[in-house]
């Protein structure tokens, strides 16, 4: 019996009267990998921001494990257990690459000193392939290299809970193989890992669950293969006139 | 009575402040520059005014346009040639920089016009009016400020500039891709921020004694307006000014008028605090 | 064939020591409608802010109507005819519409030229004429798409180009401005529209580039891009 | 340069100002007293402004309460060291607490916030006349001793004092403290990302850049023997201070000791020479050291946390 790890009880985040997020529940379940999904502006980051603290939720409950977390700060909730990379990299620009990584290691993980954490570092910019680049300052990196960068740092935190924002975003097919294989790699480590994608594609080979959010609202949840064919999330993801010429495609072939 | 006379006197006070601190606030909002400079150019603005009554004669209203002219030209220049050099940097940077400039203006007005208190007296009596006393420079005064910051107020609303000067202050990279040249529009908001202090300088050269020495007050008076009415807004620093003024005078009652400032500069650390976009909410910059 | 309006040639650009763009290449033909696609973070909005004059180009050119544009200020090249709209919109707070609208024209001084284009964009988007004494940012989303095309118009461009014209609105929405769109290339204003909705992007452009991690990978009329089996895969998700 | 280079440089230097009385004659010395009094307070604000990038402008607030607290402690009978150890629990006590308040404000707003702290402070005891002689200021006992040996005293207790605080600097940057800071500074939010508790931090920053020149004020109150309201909290040290930080190096180690000593050097050249236009002179220096030299005479750091592009809307969230 798998246990839940994170899970949200009808939250909700209004930003004056637009609501960014309205009453979304869901589970995650430990060793899960699951797919947050939506187009653009549906809300994906605005519910990463507040299940990790940036934001506080208007209303509604987030357990993780089974401690309320809803009012948790960002720190808390990186000390937790509960790390994420962002959309938009967020590098400490003028520290090497190998510091960056040992800010999480120190903070956000378990290590008490500075030289135990340099050691975590090390390990994972192995993991990620960025040992060549410890000892460059994190300004100098390419956009896919700041992705791993990312990624090496939450990592160093060693999360129960991986949130990644758009990691593909802006990288090229060979790139988003490689991450995806990282994720793949990750996961066996037993962290429970969501990967919130606005491309439905990305997601599809990866997740074993996918949540669809559209206009702040969870309108799907369930197995890629059922997801897809959820006229609600063909309408919502695709608009009306895709749909009906997907509907098409799928008739004629 | 005594009460409506205190308010009276705040309300006056009142007025001079706002006009006094609407440019500092105009340039911090837009710029995001606090212009430490804006002190001296307030006692400078007074001390061209005397000095035309003075020595050649020139009622201070005829000069005003003159000293405001000669301060916008000062400030529209020290913009586009120095501070916009480093007009994006963090904030202890331009800090530093117009405190520089100041010292430099400040010194030089210390030599030619010494220390010594100077004011343009024109005997222009007094009304009363329900038992408020007042003398009629100083409502003259009031209206004068009053009448300036209208007009800044008018500009900003109307008028192609002032359309592109709160453009820059919202989004500066959008605003350039409407064609506006946003270090032009720094530098003339820099040198408004100059014209009203020069303007509230002169004003000021009517009502009190001026000397060099306060420049330092009323930069604090200014910053304290800002924090009240809130960030880069005329409608704030009406309201600010206003409020510091009636707050000064009915402090400097209730606990002597050596207390007046510490309220005022309290209550600017409480706001600070509790509500940085001031009293009127009108949002600024974080 | 006709000279191009727009004429990219071998353009990089990017951030302080981060490159974000390598060496493209593109040109856009007067009259016609083409778009940009690419994903997130592919490079697309640093390749605007650079035809803008934004970002500074570090190496190549951008030809405006034959005349080099490169180095030439933000202004100035709004001058030459080429007005974006920028991702997000952008609207001014604080601002109304048609004060919005009127910084559009804040170059132009032939006021009754300006007064009728302030008349055509409200008979393009008869919404701003009812709104046009409200601040612009208290508009729902698609409104304010409508006031920041309209804006992009203001200035009387000969090219327009606009960033993520369909991002977080409804699809009814989406398909409302393709259609303004259409109307106001129909107008004889050339467009260059860049998104990631590919669908939307190909409905209404004649060429397509797509560019990937900052590069233009694929080139060609949008009827053939769509039926490019890769590009199907990568953006289509079919 | 190395760290150990660091050392080493800085102890020659700490032993140049210890022999002035060896070597030069009391203006040298006093020149020597307040050279390492700045030197004190540069490094005392480094934390807060250096390594945490927050402008503080607080400096003198927290010099002036310290010597008001040490010299009504000595008027009040207390010895003199005694009195010294409490101004400075008593403005960390302080500093902390107004830390918690003001440092949730940020950029222009925290420097109006830690400038205000010295506003009311001097208003506060200017008005207080009864304990603390208003404006009239307040007499301190005086150290017994002819000039030389009073001189030689304070010598070494602020050569004492910043080598105190220099101590602490190198502790601070090289565990948890320093490298939490050092995130701050590059970026806050990605700092509270990574689990840095960020309000604790800012506030030890903060009190630690106080502490010292709550000592430094009191030791000053006993050296002079009179203090009064405008002296303590004065206007042009509050500026002076980051000033001189800025143009060694902000952030860096030896840049508030390089700067602070080039500085005063040159100010003391200007007030000799120009007595008239010193302020004016002192101005056009500041003025051409921002716009020329922006990094600071050691390196240009600070400057890269603020390489941000045109086409971000707004402002950025970088702590500027």
């Amino acid at each position: 019996m798998t246990v839940s790890l994170l899970s949200l009880d009808a939250v909700s985040k209004n930003f004056g009267g637009n609501h960014a997020v309205s009453n979304v529940s869901f589970t995650l379940k430990e060793g899960e990998i699951v797919g947050l999904i939506g187009p653009n502006g549906a809300g994906k980051t605005t519910l990463v921001n507040v299940i990790t603290g940036v934001q506080r939720a208007s209303s509604g409950r987030i357990c993780f494990g089974d401690l309320d977390v809803t009012e948790q700060r960002p720190y808390q909730a990186a000390r937790r257990g509960l790390a994420r990379t962002f959309q938009i990299v967020q590098p400490f620009p003028a520290m090497t690459v190998l510091e960056n990584v040992a800010a999480g290691a120190l903070f956000g993980g378990a290590q008490s000193s500075r030289a135990e954490a340099t050691d975590v570092a090390r390990k994972n910019l192995e993991f990620v392939g960025l040992a060549g680049f410890a000892d460059r300052p994190a300004s100098a990196l390419t956009l896919a290299g700041r992705k791993r960068l990312e990624l090496a740092k939450s990592l160093a935190m060693q999360p129960k809970l991986l949130m990644l924002d758009e990691v593909n975003a802006g990288l090229n097919a060979s790139e988003i193989d490689g991450a995806l294989t990282l994720i793949r790699k990750i996961a066996e480590r037993g962290i429970t890992i969501l990967v919130i994608e606005h491309l439905m594609k990305v997601v599809m080979s990866l997740a074993q669950r996918l949540l669809v959010l559209h206009h702040g609202q969870l309108i799907a949840d369930g197995v890629p293969t059922d997801i897809v064919d959820d006229p609600r999330v063909i309408e919502a993801y695709l608009g009306g006139k895709f749909a009906e010429r997907l509907k098409g495609i799928r008739q004629h072939g | 009575m005594q009460y409506l006379q205190l308010l009276a006197n705040g309300i006056v006070l009142g007025a001079l402040y706002a006009c006094l601190a609407v440019g500092f606030s105009l340039v911090w909002g837009v710029l995001n520059v606090i212009n430490l400079l804006h002190g001296s150019f307030i006692i400078l603005g007074g001390y061209l005014a005397f000095f035309a009554w003075h020595n050649f004669g020139i009622h201070p209203l005829l000069a005003l346009p003159g000293v405001a002219l000669i301060l916008y030209g000062i400030g529209y220049v020290t913009q586009l040639m120095i501070i916009n050099r480093v007009v994006k940097e963090p904030v202890l940077v331009t800090l530093t920089l117009t405190f520089g400039l100041d010292l430099i203006l400040y010194n030089f007005m210390t030599v030619y016009y010494t220390a010594t208190p100077r004011r343009v007296t024109l005997d222009l009596g007094h009304i009363e009016l329900a038992g408020v006393f007042m003398p009629v420079d100083r409502l003259f005064g009031m209206l004068l400020a009053l009448l300036l910051t209208g007009m800044l107020y008018l500009l900003l609303r109307t008028s192609r500039t002032g359309r592109a000067i709160v453009a820059v202050r919202m989004d500066n990279a959008a605003a350039a891709l409407m064609g506006i040249q946003v270090e032009r529009i720094y530098a003339i908001t820099f040198g408004i921020g100059a014209l009203m202090a020069g303007a509230a300088g002169a004003i000021f050269s009517m009502v009190f004694p001026i000397t060099t020495n306060l420049a330092g007050d009323f930069l604090g008076k200014a910053f304290v307006v800002c924090v009240i009415g809130g960030l880069g807004s005329v409608p704030g620093a009406l309201v600010g000014g206003l409020a510091l003024g009636v707050i000064e005078s009915f402090a400097g009652q209730l606990f002597g008028p050596q207390h007046a400032l510490t309220v005022g500069f309290l209550l600017m650390m409480i706001l600070l605090i509790v509500k940085p976009t001031g009293l009127t909410g009108i949002k600024g910059y974080e | 064939m006709a000279e191009p309006l727009l004429q990219i040639e071998g353009l990089s650009a990017g951030y302080g020591d981060v490159r974000v763009l390598w060496d493209i290449s593109l040109a856009v033909e007067p009259g016609e409608i083409a778009c940009i696609v690419g994903s997130n973070g592919a490079g697309k909005t640093t390749l605007l802010c650079t035809i803008s004059g934004l970002v500074r180009a570090s190496s190549g050119h951008v030809r405006m109507a034959g005349e080099d544009i490169t180095a030439t200020s933000v202004d100035q090249i709004l001058e030459r005819g080429i007005a974006h709209v920028p991702e997000g919109r952008r609207l001014f707070r604080g601002l109304s519409v048609r004060d919005n609208l009127m910084l559009g024209a804040y170059l132009r001084r032939d006021n009754a030229g300006i007064a009728r284009d302030l008349d055509y964009v409200y008979s393009l988007f008869p919404i701003l004429r009812e709104r046009q004494r409200q601040d612009a940012t208290t508009l729902s989303g698609g409104e304010q798409q409508m006031c920041a095309v309209g804006r992009g118009i203001m200035s009387r461009p000969k090219l327009l180009m606009i960033d993520e014209l369909s991002l977080g609105l409804a699809p009814m929405l989406v398909e409302r401005l393709s259609e303004a769109l259409l109307e106001i290339n129909r107008s004889g204003i050339t467009v260059l529209l860049v998104e990631q909705d590919v669908m939307t992007a190909f409905e209404v452009a004649r060429h397509g580039f797509v560019i990937e991690t900052g590069r233009v990978g694929m080139c060609g009329a949008t009827k053939d891009l769509a039926e490019d089996p890769a590009i199907r895969q990568a953006y289509l998700g079919m | 340069m190395s760290d150990t280079q660091r050392y080493v440089a800085f102890a020659l230097w700490v032993f140049a100002l210890a022999s002035t009385p060896l070597w030069a004659e009391n203006y040298t010395v006093r020149m020597a007293i307040l050279i390492a009094m700045f030197t004190a307070l540069t490094l005392s604000w480094n934390f807060i402004g250096g390594l945490t990038g927050y402008p503080s402008l607080a400096t003198a607030a927290f010099f002036g309460l310290g010597s008001y607290v040490g010299a009504l402690l000595q008027g009040a009978g207390a010895p003199m060291l005694v009195a010294w150890i409490a101004a400075t629990v008593f403005v960390g006590v302080l500093a902390a607490v107004f830390g918690v308040i003001i440092l949730r404000l940020r950029g222009h707003y925290f420097a109006i916030g830690s400038f205000g702290l010295v506003e009311v402070l001097r208003l506060v005891i200017s008005s207080w006349g009864s304990l603390t002689g208003g404006g009239d200021g307040l007499n301190v006992p005086l150290v017994q001793g002819g000039p030389n040996a009073v001189a030689q005293t304070f010598l070494a207790v602020m050569v004492v004092i910043m080598v105190i605080v220099f101590v602490v600097t190198v502790l601070v940057d090289r565990g948890r403290l320093g490298f939490g800071l050092r995130c701050i500074q590059q970026n806050e939010d990605a700092a509270d990302m990574v689990g840095v508790d960020t309000t604790r931090f800012k506030v030890y920053a903060f009190t630690l850049s106080a502490l010292f020149c709550g000592t430094v004020g009191a030791a000053y109150a006993s050296w002079t023997g009179y203090i009064d309201p405008t002296d303590s909290f004065s206007i042009l040290m509050t500026i002076k201070v980051p000033v001189m930080c800025l143009l060694g190096g902000a952030g860096t180690l030896l840049g508030p000791v390089v700067g602070t000593a080039t500085f005063m050097i040159l100010e003391e050249i200007v007030w000799a020479n120009f007595l008239d236009y010193n302020r004016a002179i002192l101005g056009a220096f500041t003025v051409a050291l921002i716009l020329f030299l922006p990094g600071g005479l050691l390196r240009i750091d600070y400057r890269n946390l603020v390489t941000r592009f045109a086409a971000r809307p707004g402002r950025s969230g970088a702590p500027a």
